[in-house]
Protein backbone atom coordinates (compact mmCIF):
# COMPACT_ATOMS: atom_id res chain seq x y z
CA UNK A 1 0.00 0.00 0.00
CA UNK A 2 2.96 2.44 -0.26
CA UNK A 3 4.73 3.06 -3.46
CA UNK A 4 7.66 5.59 -4.45
CA UNK A 5 7.92 5.85 -7.92
CA UNK A 6 9.38 7.30 -11.18
CA UNK A 7 6.39 6.29 -12.96
CA UNK A 8 3.42 8.84 -13.58
CA UNK A 9 0.84 8.00 -10.62
CA UNK A 10 -2.39 6.71 -11.70
CA UNK A 11 -5.37 7.75 -9.03
CA UNK A 12 -8.22 5.26 -9.90
CA UNK A 13 -5.44 1.99 -9.55
CA UNK A 14 -4.37 3.43 -6.00
CA UNK A 15 -7.72 4.43 -5.11
CA UNK A 16 -9.24 0.64 -5.76
CA UNK A 17 -6.44 -0.65 -3.45
CA UNK A 18 -8.75 0.97 -0.72
CA UNK A 19 -12.47 -0.55 -2.19
CA UNK A 20 -14.04 -3.19 0.22
CA UNK A 21 -17.65 -3.92 0.12
CA UNK A 22 -18.10 -2.96 3.85
CA UNK A 23 -16.68 0.77 3.50
CA UNK A 24 -19.19 3.19 2.77
CA UNK A 25 -16.53 6.26 2.23
CA UNK A 26 -13.16 6.60 0.38
CA UNK A 27 -11.48 9.81 0.40
CA UNK A 28 -8.24 10.67 -1.77
CA UNK A 29 -6.06 13.15 -1.92
CA UNK A 30 -4.16 14.16 -4.84
CA UNK A 31 -1.28 16.45 -4.35
CA UNK A 32 -0.61 18.45 -7.89
CA UNK A 33 2.22 20.86 -9.03
CA UNK A 34 1.28 24.34 -9.18
CA UNK A 35 2.11 26.15 -12.09
CA UNK A 36 3.73 29.43 -10.15
CA UNK A 37 5.28 30.20 -6.58
CA UNK A 38 4.20 33.76 -5.53
CA UNK A 39 3.69 34.94 -9.46
CA UNK A 40 6.71 33.09 -10.70
CA UNK A 41 6.20 30.65 -13.53
CA UNK A 42 7.22 27.14 -12.49
CA UNK A 43 8.22 24.87 -15.67
CA UNK A 44 8.40 21.28 -14.04
CA UNK A 45 9.89 20.13 -10.67
CA UNK A 46 12.33 17.84 -9.33
CA UNK A 47 11.52 15.45 -6.49
CA UNK A 48 14.47 13.58 -4.77
CA UNK A 49 14.22 10.89 -2.16
CA UNK A 50 16.22 9.69 0.83
CA UNK A 51 14.35 6.58 -0.79
CA UNK A 52 14.70 3.55 1.91
CA UNK A 53 14.04 6.35 4.41
CA UNK A 54 11.01 7.70 2.67
CA UNK A 55 9.30 4.67 2.31
CA UNK A 56 9.92 3.48 5.87
CA UNK A 57 8.53 6.85 7.09
CA UNK A 58 5.50 6.39 4.37
CA UNK A 59 5.06 2.89 5.65
CA UNK A 60 5.04 4.58 9.46
CA UNK A 61 2.77 7.26 8.52
CA UNK A 62 0.56 4.74 7.01
CA UNK A 63 0.50 2.95 10.18
CA UNK A 64 0.35 5.62 12.46
CA UNK A 65 -3.27 6.66 10.65
CA UNK A 66 -4.69 3.01 10.57
CA UNK A 67 -3.82 2.79 14.23
CA UNK A 68 -5.13 6.65 15.41
CA UNK A 69 -8.16 6.31 13.03
CA UNK A 70 -8.95 2.31 13.50
CA UNK A 71 -8.86 1.88 9.50
CA UNK A 72 -7.74 -0.71 7.25
CA UNK A 73 -6.91 0.60 4.14
CA UNK A 74 -4.43 3.25 3.57
CA UNK A 75 -2.86 3.82 0.30
CA UNK A 76 -0.03 5.87 -0.18
CA UNK A 77 2.15 6.82 -3.59
CA UNK A 78 4.26 9.71 -4.04
CA UNK A 79 6.53 10.16 -7.36
CA UNK A 80 9.71 11.30 -7.74
CA UNK A 81 11.77 12.44 -10.25
CA UNK A 82 10.51 15.05 -12.76
CA UNK A 83 7.16 15.92 -12.65
CA UNK A 84 5.64 17.79 -14.98
CA UNK A 85 3.04 21.17 -14.28
CA UNK A 86 -0.94 19.62 -13.32
CA UNK A 87 0.66 16.21 -12.42
CA UNK A 88 -0.27 14.27 -9.30
CA UNK A 89 3.10 14.02 -7.14
CA UNK A 90 1.28 11.98 -3.91
CA UNK A 91 -1.74 9.97 -3.54
CA UNK A 92 -3.39 9.49 0.07
CA UNK A 93 -6.30 7.17 -0.54
CA UNK A 94 -8.28 6.32 2.86
CA UNK A 95 -11.31 3.47 2.89
CA UNK A 96 -13.01 3.05 6.06
CA UNK A 97 -17.43 2.59 7.17
CA UNK A 98 -17.73 6.21 8.36
CA UNK A 99 -16.36 9.16 6.16
CA UNK A 100 -15.57 11.14 9.16
CA UNK A 101 -12.41 8.56 10.04
CA UNK A 102 -11.87 8.34 6.18
CA UNK A 103 -11.14 12.49 6.14
CA UNK A 104 -9.35 13.26 9.48
CA UNK A 105 -6.70 10.39 8.49
CA UNK A 106 -6.51 11.38 4.74
CA UNK A 107 -5.71 15.11 5.94
CA UNK A 108 -3.55 14.00 8.58
CA UNK A 109 -1.50 11.80 6.75
CA UNK A 110 -0.55 14.54 4.24
CA UNK A 111 0.54 16.61 7.05
CA UNK A 112 2.40 14.34 8.17
CA UNK A 113 3.80 13.44 5.03
CA UNK A 114 4.99 16.87 4.41
CA UNK A 115 6.58 17.12 7.87
CA UNK A 116 8.47 13.56 8.30
CA UNK A 117 9.30 12.08 5.04
CA UNK A 118 12.67 12.99 3.42
CA UNK A 119 11.87 14.02 -0.04
CA UNK A 120 12.50 17.60 -1.55
CA UNK A 121 11.04 19.59 -4.33
CA UNK A 122 12.77 21.76 -6.60
CA UNK A 123 10.58 23.88 -8.64
CA UNK A 124 12.45 24.77 -11.92
CA UNK A 125 11.99 28.46 -13.39
CA UNK A 126 13.20 29.95 -16.38
CA UNK A 127 15.45 31.36 -14.80
CA UNK A 128 16.93 29.52 -12.12
CA UNK A 129 15.55 26.96 -9.39
CA UNK A 130 14.74 26.44 -5.44
CA UNK A 131 14.75 24.21 -3.55
CA UNK A 132 11.31 24.11 -1.31
CA UNK A 133 12.00 24.64 1.91
CA UNK A 134 8.44 23.43 2.99
CA UNK A 135 4.58 24.36 2.21
CA UNK A 136 3.33 27.33 2.47
CA UNK A 137 6.55 28.53 4.21
CA UNK A 138 7.27 32.43 3.19
CA UNK A 139 10.56 31.83 1.54
CA UNK A 140 12.27 34.00 -0.73
CA UNK A 141 14.58 32.54 -3.52
CA UNK A 142 16.92 35.10 -2.60
CA UNK A 143 17.85 33.66 0.61
CA UNK A 144 17.82 30.28 -0.75
CA UNK A 145 18.83 28.38 2.51
CA UNK A 146 17.70 25.57 4.94
CA UNK A 147 15.22 26.06 7.41
CA UNK A 148 14.21 23.72 10.54
CA UNK A 149 10.96 22.46 11.39
CA UNK B 1 36.68 7.55 13.29
CA UNK B 2 35.93 8.00 9.58
CA UNK B 3 32.31 8.46 8.55
CA UNK B 4 31.09 8.99 5.30
CA UNK B 5 27.77 11.16 5.53
CA UNK B 6 25.13 11.58 2.63
CA UNK B 7 23.93 14.57 1.66
CA UNK B 8 20.78 14.66 0.04
CA UNK B 9 18.62 17.79 -1.97
CA UNK B 10 19.77 21.60 -0.91
CA UNK B 11 22.76 20.60 1.24
CA UNK B 12 24.16 17.97 -1.37
CA UNK B 13 23.87 21.43 -4.02
CA UNK B 14 25.68 23.48 -1.41
CA UNK B 15 28.43 20.91 -0.83
CA UNK B 16 28.65 20.09 -4.16
CA UNK B 17 29.24 16.45 -3.35
CA UNK B 18 27.07 13.49 -2.38
CA UNK B 19 28.89 12.11 0.12
CA UNK B 20 31.57 13.97 2.67
CA UNK B 21 33.80 12.52 5.04
CA UNK B 22 33.76 13.53 8.30
CA UNK B 23 36.11 12.54 11.27
CA UNK B 24 34.91 12.37 14.69
CA UNK B 25 36.02 11.13 17.75
CA UNK B 26 35.17 7.34 19.04
CA UNK B 27 31.76 7.95 20.84
CA UNK B 28 30.89 11.36 19.42
CA UNK B 29 27.09 12.05 19.17
CA UNK B 30 25.15 13.49 16.12
CA UNK B 31 25.33 17.06 17.90
CA UNK B 32 29.45 16.59 17.45
CA UNK B 33 28.97 15.83 14.57
CA UNK B 34 26.62 18.58 13.31
CA UNK B 35 29.47 20.59 14.90
CA UNK B 36 32.54 19.01 13.22
CA UNK B 37 30.12 19.30 9.30
CA UNK B 38 29.51 22.98 10.23
CA UNK B 39 33.19 23.86 10.45
CA UNK B 40 33.70 21.53 7.31
CA UNK B 41 31.09 23.41 5.60
CA UNK B 42 29.71 26.52 7.00
CA UNK B 43 27.99 27.66 4.21
CA UNK B 44 25.93 24.48 4.48
CA UNK B 45 23.05 25.91 7.09
CA UNK B 46 22.76 29.29 8.77
CA UNK B 47 23.58 28.83 12.14
CA UNK B 48 20.06 28.88 13.36
CA UNK B 49 18.75 26.34 11.36
CA UNK B 50 19.01 22.72 12.99
CA UNK B 51 20.75 19.89 10.99
CA UNK B 52 18.85 17.17 10.62
CA UNK B 53 20.70 13.89 11.30
CA UNK B 54 19.15 10.09 9.93
CA UNK B 55 21.33 7.14 10.98
CA UNK B 56 20.49 4.15 9.46
CA UNK B 57 17.63 5.64 8.06
CA UNK B 58 15.65 7.68 10.97
CA UNK B 59 16.06 10.43 12.52
CA UNK B 60 18.40 10.47 15.39
CA UNK B 61 18.27 12.59 18.34
CA UNK B 62 21.61 15.10 18.99
CA UNK B 63 22.83 12.39 21.92
CA UNK B 64 22.76 9.48 19.95
CA UNK B 65 25.74 7.97 19.74
CA UNK B 66 27.56 7.20 16.24
CA UNK B 67 29.34 3.93 15.02
CA UNK B 68 31.87 3.06 12.46
CA UNK B 69 29.59 2.02 9.89
CA UNK B 70 26.62 3.72 10.33
CA UNK B 71 24.79 5.06 7.53
CA UNK B 72 24.83 8.89 8.55
CA UNK B 73 22.38 11.50 6.39
CA UNK B 74 22.02 14.96 5.99
CA UNK B 75 18.33 15.78 5.50
CA UNK B 76 17.40 19.45 4.68
CA UNK B 77 14.07 20.55 5.26
CA UNK B 78 11.59 18.21 3.52
CA UNK B 79 9.46 19.32 1.43
CA UNK B 80 7.85 16.16 -0.59
CA UNK B 81 3.66 16.54 -1.32
CA UNK C 1 -20.38 20.42 -12.24
CA UNK C 2 -23.73 19.19 -10.46
CA UNK C 3 -24.95 15.58 -11.63
CA UNK C 4 -27.73 13.73 -11.12
CA UNK C 5 -28.01 10.50 -12.94
CA UNK C 6 -28.80 6.63 -13.42
CA UNK C 7 -25.53 6.28 -14.74
CA UNK C 8 -22.61 4.46 -13.16
CA UNK C 9 -20.60 7.54 -11.46
CA UNK C 10 -17.02 7.46 -13.22
CA UNK C 11 -14.80 9.48 -10.51
CA UNK C 12 -12.03 9.75 -12.57
CA UNK C 13 -13.96 11.59 -14.87
CA UNK C 14 -16.00 13.87 -12.32
CA UNK C 15 -12.32 14.68 -11.04
CA UNK C 16 -10.69 15.82 -13.55
CA UNK C 17 -13.41 18.75 -13.85
CA UNK C 18 -11.71 20.09 -10.58
CA UNK C 19 -8.01 19.70 -11.93
CA UNK C 20 -6.32 23.07 -12.96
CA UNK C 21 -2.73 23.93 -13.06
CA UNK C 22 -3.32 26.59 -10.33
CA UNK C 23 -4.39 24.10 -7.96
CA UNK C 24 -2.06 22.13 -5.24
CA UNK C 25 -4.84 19.87 -3.90
CA UNK C 26 -7.60 17.84 -5.09
CA UNK C 27 -9.97 15.83 -2.29
CA UNK C 28 -12.31 13.68 -3.53
CA UNK C 29 -14.98 11.19 -1.72
CA UNK C 30 -16.85 8.33 -2.81
CA UNK C 31 -19.34 7.33 -1.04
CA UNK C 32 -19.77 3.75 -1.44
CA UNK C 33 -22.65 1.00 -0.67
CA UNK C 34 -21.90 -1.03 1.84
CA UNK C 35 -22.80 -4.82 2.20
CA UNK C 36 -24.34 -4.65 5.31
CA UNK C 37 -26.59 -2.91 8.11
CA UNK C 38 -26.21 -4.10 11.41
CA UNK C 39 -25.24 -7.37 10.69
CA UNK C 40 -27.73 -8.07 7.72
CA UNK C 41 -26.46 -8.48 4.33
CA UNK C 42 -27.88 -5.73 1.92
CA UNK C 43 -28.36 -7.28 -1.46
CA UNK C 44 -28.59 -3.86 -3.26
CA UNK C 45 -29.76 -0.19 -2.91
CA UNK C 46 -32.04 2.00 -4.95
CA UNK C 47 -32.07 5.63 -4.33
CA UNK C 48 -35.18 7.82 -4.97
CA UNK C 49 -34.83 11.56 -5.55
CA UNK C 50 -36.87 14.47 -6.03
CA UNK C 51 -34.97 15.13 -8.73
CA UNK C 52 -35.64 19.11 -9.68
CA UNK C 53 -35.43 19.72 -5.58
CA UNK C 54 -32.28 17.78 -5.09
CA UNK C 55 -30.14 19.33 -8.50
CA UNK C 56 -31.18 23.10 -6.99
CA UNK C 57 -29.89 21.78 -3.88
CA UNK C 58 -26.83 19.99 -5.18
CA UNK C 59 -25.78 23.10 -6.56
CA UNK C 60 -26.78 25.47 -3.37
CA UNK C 61 -24.37 23.28 -1.17
CA UNK C 62 -22.17 23.98 -3.92
CA UNK C 63 -22.26 26.91 -3.92
CA UNK C 64 -21.82 27.63 -0.21
CA UNK C 65 -18.46 25.73 -0.27
CA UNK C 66 -17.21 27.63 -3.50
CA UNK C 67 -18.21 30.80 -1.05
CA UNK C 68 -16.75 29.42 2.36
CA UNK C 69 -14.08 28.59 1.46
CA UNK C 70 -12.71 30.44 -1.40
CA UNK C 71 -13.15 27.15 -3.70
CA UNK C 72 -13.43 27.68 -7.68
CA UNK C 73 -13.58 24.17 -8.41
CA UNK C 74 -16.50 22.08 -7.02
CA UNK C 75 -17.75 19.18 -8.57
CA UNK C 76 -20.62 16.77 -7.15
CA UNK C 77 -22.24 13.72 -9.17
CA UNK C 78 -25.18 11.70 -7.47
CA UNK C 79 -26.46 8.80 -8.53
CA UNK C 80 -30.01 7.41 -8.48
CA UNK C 81 -31.60 4.51 -8.66
CA UNK C 82 -30.27 0.85 -7.94
CA UNK C 83 -26.48 0.92 -7.16
CA UNK C 84 -25.15 -2.38 -6.33
CA UNK C 85 -22.95 -3.21 -3.38
CA UNK C 86 -19.58 -1.68 -3.65
CA UNK C 87 -20.45 1.03 -6.08
CA UNK C 88 -20.05 4.23 -6.18
CA UNK C 89 -23.10 6.52 -5.08
CA UNK C 90 -21.41 9.86 -4.60
CA UNK C 91 -18.56 11.70 -5.59
CA UNK C 92 -17.71 15.25 -4.81
CA UNK C 93 -14.36 16.38 -5.76
CA UNK C 94 -12.83 19.37 -5.01
CA UNK C 95 -9.72 21.30 -6.60
CA UNK C 96 -8.13 24.12 -4.42
CA UNK C 97 -4.39 26.02 -4.63
CA UNK C 98 -3.97 24.70 -1.18
CA UNK C 99 -5.37 20.82 1.09
CA UNK C 100 -6.87 22.47 4.11
CA UNK C 101 -9.16 24.23 2.18
CA UNK C 102 -10.25 21.42 0.29
CA UNK C 103 -10.40 18.37 3.09
CA UNK C 104 -12.86 20.91 4.37
CA UNK C 105 -14.69 21.87 1.97
CA UNK C 106 -15.34 18.47 0.69
CA UNK C 107 -15.90 16.93 4.36
CA UNK C 108 -18.50 19.82 5.22
CA UNK C 109 -19.80 19.35 1.50
CA UNK C 110 -20.63 15.80 2.21
CA UNK C 111 -22.45 16.53 5.45
CA UNK C 112 -24.75 19.11 3.75
CA UNK C 113 -25.48 16.62 0.90
CA UNK C 114 -26.47 13.96 3.71
CA UNK C 115 -28.53 16.60 5.32
CA UNK C 116 -30.71 18.49 2.64
CA UNK C 117 -30.92 17.08 -0.42
CA UNK C 118 -34.30 15.25 -1.28
CA UNK C 119 -32.52 12.30 -1.72
CA UNK C 120 -33.61 8.75 -0.30
CA UNK C 121 -31.64 5.39 0.20
CA UNK C 122 -33.58 1.88 0.68
CA UNK C 123 -31.60 -0.95 1.56
CA UNK C 124 -32.82 -4.78 -0.13
CA UNK C 125 -32.41 -7.34 1.95
CA UNK C 126 -33.05 -11.29 1.54
CA UNK C 127 -36.01 -10.88 3.56
CA UNK C 128 -37.14 -7.34 2.77
CA UNK C 129 -36.40 -3.87 2.93
CA UNK C 130 -36.04 -0.35 4.81
CA UNK C 131 -35.60 3.16 3.82
CA UNK C 132 -32.86 4.44 5.69
CA UNK C 133 -33.73 7.59 7.83
CA UNK C 134 -30.60 8.85 8.23
CA UNK C 135 -26.63 8.00 7.72
CA UNK C 136 -25.17 6.47 11.39
CA UNK C 137 -28.42 6.94 12.41
CA UNK C 138 -29.77 4.35 15.58
CA UNK C 139 -32.61 3.24 13.35
CA UNK C 140 -34.17 -0.42 13.86
CA UNK C 141 -35.97 -1.81 10.95
CA UNK C 142 -38.94 -3.05 12.97
CA UNK C 143 -39.83 0.82 13.69
CA UNK C 144 -39.15 1.77 10.34
CA UNK C 145 -40.55 5.00 10.38
CA UNK C 146 -39.85 8.62 9.23
CA UNK C 147 -37.53 10.68 11.37
CA UNK C 148 -36.96 14.48 11.77
CA UNK C 149 -33.46 15.95 11.24
CA UNK D 1 -58.40 24.90 -2.18
CA UNK D 2 -57.19 21.80 -3.28
CA UNK D 3 -53.53 20.84 -3.31
CA UNK D 4 -51.70 17.71 -4.99
CA UNK D 5 -49.26 16.78 -2.70
CA UNK D 6 -46.53 15.05 -4.53
CA UNK D 7 -44.90 12.19 -1.88
CA UNK D 8 -41.89 10.19 -1.94
CA UNK D 9 -39.95 7.28 -1.08
CA UNK D 10 -41.32 6.08 2.58
CA UNK D 11 -43.97 8.46 2.78
CA UNK D 12 -45.28 7.22 -0.89
CA UNK D 13 -45.01 3.86 0.03
CA UNK D 14 -46.78 4.55 3.48
CA UNK D 15 -49.37 6.15 1.11
CA UNK D 16 -49.67 3.89 -1.49
CA UNK D 17 -49.63 7.01 -4.17
CA UNK D 18 -47.26 9.23 -5.68
CA UNK D 19 -49.59 12.30 -5.06
CA UNK D 20 -52.73 12.87 -2.44
CA UNK D 21 -55.41 15.55 -2.95
CA UNK D 22 -55.40 17.93 0.50
CA UNK D 23 -58.06 20.51 0.66
CA UNK D 24 -57.06 23.35 2.67
CA UNK D 25 -58.64 26.83 3.26
CA UNK D 26 -57.66 29.59 0.96
CA UNK D 27 -54.59 31.13 3.20
CA UNK D 28 -53.54 27.96 4.62
CA UNK D 29 -49.55 27.61 5.87
CA UNK D 30 -47.82 24.57 5.83
CA UNK D 31 -48.76 24.12 8.96
CA UNK D 32 -52.58 24.10 8.20
CA UNK D 33 -51.33 21.73 5.39
CA UNK D 34 -49.69 18.94 7.15
CA UNK D 35 -52.19 19.22 10.18
CA UNK D 36 -55.10 18.14 7.16
CA UNK D 37 -52.33 15.22 6.20
CA UNK D 38 -52.03 14.03 9.40
CA UNK D 39 -55.87 13.54 9.69
CA UNK D 40 -56.10 12.29 5.89
CA UNK D 41 -52.87 9.54 6.95
CA UNK D 42 -52.56 9.12 10.63
CA UNK D 43 -49.78 6.66 9.83
CA UNK D 44 -47.89 8.65 7.31
CA UNK D 45 -45.27 9.66 10.36
CA UNK D 46 -45.76 9.63 14.13
CA UNK D 47 -46.50 12.79 16.11
CA UNK D 48 -43.05 13.23 17.41
CA UNK D 49 -42.02 13.41 13.93
CA UNK D 50 -42.33 16.76 12.26
CA UNK D 51 -43.52 16.39 8.28
CA UNK D 52 -41.12 18.72 6.55
CA UNK D 53 -42.51 20.22 2.91
CA UNK D 54 -40.96 21.43 0.08
CA UNK D 55 -43.07 24.18 -1.82
CA UNK D 56 -42.00 24.98 -5.45
CA UNK D 57 -39.19 22.29 -5.11
CA UNK D 58 -37.67 24.58 -2.08
CA UNK D 59 -38.21 24.19 2.01
CA UNK D 60 -41.13 25.85 3.31
CA UNK D 61 -41.17 26.89 6.90
CA UNK D 62 -44.44 26.02 8.52
CA UNK D 63 -46.36 29.62 8.59
CA UNK D 64 -45.66 29.85 4.79
CA UNK D 65 -49.02 30.84 2.96
CA UNK D 66 -49.83 28.11 0.21
CA UNK D 67 -51.08 29.41 -2.80
CA UNK D 68 -53.29 27.30 -5.54
CA UNK D 69 -51.16 25.82 -8.04
CA UNK D 70 -48.20 25.62 -5.73
CA UNK D 71 -45.77 22.48 -6.00
CA UNK D 72 -45.97 20.63 -2.63
CA UNK D 73 -44.16 17.83 -2.07
CA UNK D 74 -43.26 16.20 1.42
CA UNK D 75 -40.06 15.39 2.33
CA UNK D 76 -39.39 11.92 4.61
CA UNK D 77 -35.93 12.51 5.97
CA UNK D 78 -33.12 12.44 3.58
CA UNK D 79 -30.67 9.58 3.41
CA UNK D 80 -28.76 10.88 -0.04
CA UNK D 81 -24.95 10.02 0.27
Amino acid sequence: MIELTHDALDPEKITAKVYRDTNGAVVTFLGTTRDNFEGKQVLTLEYEAFDEMAIKKLEEVRQEMMAEFGLEQVAISHRVGTVGIGEISLVVAIGSPHRKEAFYACHKAVDRIKEVVPIWKKEVYQDGSRWVACEDHEFSPAESHGHAH
Amino acid sequence: MELNVRLFALYRERAGANTISVAVNDGATVADLTAEVRRQLPNLAPPEVNIVVAVNADYAAPDVILKPGDDVCLIPPVSGG
